[in-house]
């Protein structure tokens, strides 16, 4: 399986993000720096963790017109897998692929923790490791995490089934006290139409180590072993 | 010449930072504050003589980079050098 | 070139006042030694180099003859003091590159950008030398939380450093945090960093070598922080809120950027010296890598990238800009150096050449030709040395603990200290920060050391800052000793060895005798430490005037270590889990309450000898816990430190949520002094039941005090008879604090 | 009424975010961007009717807290709603 990480200036999660893969699939991704035009031939596309262009003006407003946007937009368009994760969703929502924006934290400050995710979807190559509501518990490093949408965008989104995962207690309860930057409806992460694209503020590749204190991450990484060829 | 562009919120989407100001501003004594809404204040300095091409090359850079047209509006005034 | 004179006429317009002289913080003995060496009377850009070199900032000029005395050596050490930073050998080719630095005043005027222009200076002194920086830490002192103040700075400085290494992807994994009236006029920011790198491929500033390019890369020159290293080096006075002088703006992206820069040009054979741009910028690093290499630098300002017109040699020369590094190159590697700088959008500038003339000079044409010419050896270490007058600190006398007031309640007490801001959670600051960027994070903050791992190994790098201004404002000689000692001993709670610190000596004003008495005291009881340890300081950083309208900061020598262990998998840490083990505590227990936070927090007062530190006994137990931690036979372990045994149980409870009940204390010691005394040198283990009695067998044969005071389990804790304090009422003091004092604006 | 504040950076203090804008404007397409510095715009909705005390207010408000006097200036209008 060919993955793809794309880095831009101000990715820091590109690392991370590559060893997991390369545990969990068997093979180190290409890493394709975000200057070049064409994008190798891939299986999945990663837009990792970070602070592209610094997050200046919006996060991941720069990085959306990066010259090998193009291409990754035009693959996404014909179906190749992209996973974003943090930045990378951040990214994603820019570029229109997908719905909504991540605004700053209602606590406008940065956090970093482990937060629980209840998983919405698991018929899904991203999520078929998991169980349907299955609590895992994953990592948030963000400032601006703050799922916002319009009335008829989130009702879409929601009527669709989109979203992929929402931040919730430690019994799979969805309310105020387990939502740690004010996103609409608890989400933490969302699908595009064909579930083929995946944005999510959480970072699944900061708890795949047993050494980190846990490894419900990696099941994201391995959902794609199984779907993606 | 010199453009300078405001970037706003559109009416309805959140606003974290206008709200946390907001506050503050209570807190500080200050009574009498009904809304406070933050946006961003950008001023471009252009190498163009052309008022006209430079309003429709601004009106292109905001839709293009400067303005997110989901969340928010802008508006801009062109200003000679 | 030539050596050409300078026509200072043309330059300035005007001779050199001595209002001119003064204003650049030189007395007239140094403008006397000063003209003895150049020979003639100095251009105002000369005057501006001179000043800054001889700033106390960055010739260490009070401080010199006492750093002396600080043990740098050991096998384990690369490269002591003296570089940009120091470098301490891992094993298998790795090494560890790191130091600490203050970045007071700039905080304290604008704490967001102060604070997040010290994490990016202490970061550039780590790569600069190769290594990929892999953790920060942060300590830091506030003012007494009541103080209007307090809140704003607290704010500001924990959002810089956040927004700074959160940007870069280097987590910031640990720190302390004070609050203290003392420091109200006078915050302390100490930022450190480590780095990782190989030992086969360390870089120096040394610029060896004739005819070569000398290379300016990273971020515009503009007219930031001019004066910044004479400022750190004066007291406040009343103005200083006004005065409000330029403060630099960091750029954590274009670090971010150089870094990579960097990091990539260093995996090729291009570089022969290269140097971060810091404190007194462009005059400090080219005279530093000129003098090390033994050659002169030709510099022409035409050439520096420029973030703003019109800007005069005297700017240039002392901007302190960020984000920028001076590199001399193999010559012929200039293009394929180049392409590296543009590919990150770097500026990239030959800006001149390394001579055998030994000068520094330095060239601007819009001011004339040659506006300095200075030879680079006297500049560099013709700065004076002082040997400042001093009195040695008288130390109270040690405190009787049947004169201190007994609690209502000990877990009453317990429930008060936890949750004061001396020992509440710092949980609020750390979570700003990310903490596991980089995927290495093995031991987050909230415990001893922190730990990181050697990415790609198993090996794991402790990491831990320490001081407790309170014992060193009353004996510094203990304090001095007691803070490398408690940096030792968390780094080997984790079980890791601890291998090397760095420090942060801030004081307040040297020139008072009393000061000066308190520095000397500081680095004695450091030096002892450090040789009984066998625990070198490798880098380091003075702070000194740190002052406001005559009042001192407590001394505080904040201390950074590192440790290592082999083997990430076993390392210990705070967290009680399960039922039934034992808890154990090493070392003795004497019911030390002077100065202690029981003193401070329950009886309100501030009296007494610190503890003392027993360096024998420390290394003895010390050296035992590690073996037992290697050896698996804990569950948990933690050092006993502010706040005394009931508050180490307590945190351990907390951490793992899983409570103790202890033993009811039958000494002769009053209860609280036990449960709250600081004596230094202890432990507490978790013990599984089927290793207790070889353990206290083991502590016996090393004549080591070794007792049991209760057991794990429930989700309470308790002393026996009394009700006992639920884990949540406890968790919520001790959490509560600090988010509830930041909410309020 | 309502005030409408612009929060600029002082001249010659960095400007990391218009710095940026600047670089990626470029990266574009859009030629002759000469400078970009980024500010921000903040909109006050006031329960006053007196423009002369709004005035002072949001003077003191932008002192206070929406502008941080040590690298940045402000300037504003106040509009009767
Ligand atoms: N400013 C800070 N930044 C990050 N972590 C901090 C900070 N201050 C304290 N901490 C963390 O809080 C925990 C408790 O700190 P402290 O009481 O100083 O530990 P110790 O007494 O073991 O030295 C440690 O894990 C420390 O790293
Ligand atoms: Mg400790």
């Amino acid at each position: 399986m060919k993955t793809s990480v794309i880095v831009f200036p101000g990715s820091n999660c590109d690392r991370d993000v590559a060893v997991s893969l390369e545990q969990s699939l068997g093979t180190a991704p290409d890493m394709v720096w975000h200057g070049m035009t064409d994008m190798p031939s891939s299986d999945l596309i990663v837009l990792p963790g970070g602070f592209s262009y610094g997050d200046y003006l919006r996060c991941g407003a720069m990085a959306a017109h990066s010259p090998i946007m193009r291409d990754v937009v035009k693959m996404a368009r014909d179906g190749v897998p992209v996973l974003g994760i943090c930045n990378g969703f951040q990214i994603l929502t820019e570029t229109g692929l997908l719905p909504g924006v991540l605004i700053r934290n209602n606590s406008l400050h940065f956090i970093c923790r482990d937060v629980s995710l209840r998983v919405e979807r698991n018929d899904t190559l991203f999520a078929n490791r998991y169980e349907m509501r299955e609590v895992i518990k994953v990592p948030i490093a963000h400032h601006d995490g703050n799922y916002f949408a319009d009335d008829d965008t989130l009702a879409r989104v929601e009527g669709e089934g989109r979203v992929a995962f929402r931040y919730c207690g430690a019994e799979g309860q969805i309310d105020d006290q387990s939502n740690p930057n004010g996103s609409l409806n608890n989400i933490a992460g969302v699908y595009n139409d064909t579930g083929r694209i995946l944005g999510l503020m959480p970072h699944p590749e900061r708890l795949s180590d047993p050494a980190l204190g846990g490894i419900d991450g990696k099941g994201m990484f391995e959902s794609l072993l199984q779907t993606v060829h | 010449m010199k453009a300078r562009i405001k970037v706003t919120l559109k009416t309805g989407v959140l606003d974290p930072q206008g709200k946390a100001i907001k506050n503050a501003l209570g807190a500080l004594g200050f009574e009498g504050v009904e809304d406070v809404r933050q946006g961003k204040f950008i001023e471009v300095e252009l190498d163009q003589s052309d008022p006209e091409a430079a309003k429709t090359e601004v009106d292109r850079m905001c839709r293009d980079l400067l303005a997110n047209m989901v969340i928010e509006d802008y508006d801009f005034e062109i200003e000679a050098a | 070139m030539t050596e050409a004179a300078i026509d200072i006429e043309k330059e300035t317009g005007s001779a050199i006042t001595p209002e001119l002289v003064a204003e650049h913080g030189l007395t007239t003995d140094e403008y006397d030694r000063l003209l003895e060496i150049i020979g003639r009377e100095p251009s105002v850009t000369e005057l501006g180099i001179f000043s800054v070199m001889w700033s106390e900032h960055c010739s260490y000029k009070s401080s010199r003859f006492w750093l002396k005395k600080l043990p740098t050596t050991g096998p384990q050490v690369i490269c002591g003091p003296g570089e940009n930073a120091g470098v301490v050998d891992l094993g298998d080719g790795d090494a560890a590159i790191f130091k600490m630095e203050s970045h007071n005043h700039p905080s304290y005027i604008e704490p967001y950008q102060g604070a997040a222009t010290g994490v990016g200076g202490i970061m550039r002194d780590v790569f600069t030398m190769g290594a990929r920086p892999i953790a920060n830490m942060n300590a830091l002192r506030f003012g007494s939380p009541d103080h209007p103040k307090t809140r704003h700075l607290v704010s500001g400085v924990v959002a810089g450093i956040g927004g700074y290494g959160n940007c870069i992807g280097v987590p910031t994994v640990g720190g302390e945090t004070n609050f203290d009236a003392r420091y109200n006029g006078n915050i302390l920011v100490n930022a450190m960093c480590v780095g990782l790198a190989k030992t086969d491929n360390i870089f120096y500033s040394a610029a060896k070598g004739v005819g070569l390019p000398v290379v300016y890369v990273g971020s515009k020159t503009g007219r930031d922080g001019i004066h910044g290293a004479t400022m750190a080096s004066a007291e406040f006075d009343d103005d200083t809120d006004e005065k409000r002088p330029t403060v630099q703006v960091g750029d954590p992206f274009t670090e971010k950027l150089l870094v990579e820069a960097c990091l990539e040009l260093m995996a090729t054979d291009m570089i022969i010296a290269i140097q971060d741009m810091g404190a007194a910028g462009l005059t400090s690093s080219s005279v530093e890598m000129a003098d090390k290499g033994g050659v002169g630098f030709n510099l022409d300002l035409d050439k520096v990238p420029q973030r703003e017109a019109n800007m005069t040699a005297y700017e240039m020369m002392l901007s302190e800009s960020q984000e920028r590094m001076l590199m001399v190159l193999r010559p012929g590697t200039e293009q394929a150096a180049e392409e590296i700088f543009r590919k990150w959008d770097l500026d990239f500038a030959i800006v001149g050449e390394t001579t055998d003339s030994g000068r520094l000079i330095v060239s601007h044409s819009s001011e004339g030709g040659v506006v300095a010419d200075l030879p680079v050896a006297k500049l560099a270490d013709s700065a004076p040395v002082y040997e400042r007058p001093w009195v040695k600190t008288t130390p109270p006398e040690t405190l009787d603990p049947k004169d201190v007031k007994t609690p209502d309640s000990l877990l009453g007490a317990l429930a008060q200290m936890m949750g004061s801001p001396h020992l509440c959670s710092r949980r609020w600051i750390w979570e700003q920060y990310d903490h596991m960027v980089m995927a290495d994070t093995v031991a987050r903050p909230g415990g001893d050391a922190a730990m990181v791992r050697v990415h790609g190994t198993n090996k794991g790098l402790a990491i831990s800052c320490d001081v407790t201004p309170r014992y060193t404002q009353a004996d510094p000689y203990e304090g001095g000793k007691q803070a490398v000692t408690e940096c030792w001993r968390n780094l080997t709670a984790t079980g890791a060895k601890p291998l090397a610190i760095t420090d942060c000596l801030n004081f307040g004003n040297p020139e008072r005798p009393e000061i000066m008495g308190q520095f000397v005291g500081a680095i004695e009881g450091m030096a002892e430490a450090i040789s009984a340890l066998d625990f070198p300081v490798v880098s380091g950083n003075v702070s000194l005037y740190n002052e406001t309208q005559g009042e001192a900061i407590p001394p505080t020598p904040a201390i950074g270590g590192i440790g290592l262990i082999d083997d990430v998998a076993k390392r210990a840490n705070i967290a009680l889990t399960g039922s039934g083990d034992r808890l154990i505590v090493i070392g003795a227990n004497k019911g030390h309450l002077g100065q202690s936070i029981y003193l401070d927090v329950i009886a309100e007062d501030a009296k007494g000898a610190p503890p003392r530190v027993n360096l024998a006994d420390e290394i003895k137990a010390g050296n035992m816990v590690r073996s037992l931690i290697h050896a698996g036979k804990v569950r948990a372990v933690h050092d006993v430190s502010d706040g005394g045994l009931l508050v180490a149980i307590a945190e351990m409870a907390l951490a793992g949520g899983t409570g103790a009940h202890l033993n009811v204390y039958e000494g002769d010691l009053p209860a609280h002094a036990f449960w709250f005394g600081e004596d230094q040198g202890r432990y507490v283990l978790a013990v599984p039941m089927q290793n207790v009695d070889s353990i206290l067998d083991q502590a016996r044969a090393l004549a080591l005090p070794a007792l049991k005071v209760g057991r794990t389990g429930g989700d309470k804790l308790s002393i026996e008879e009394s009700g006992g304090i639920a884990l949540s009422e406890l968790r919520e003091a001790h959490e509560g604090w600090l988010p509830n004092y930041m909410e309020i604006s």
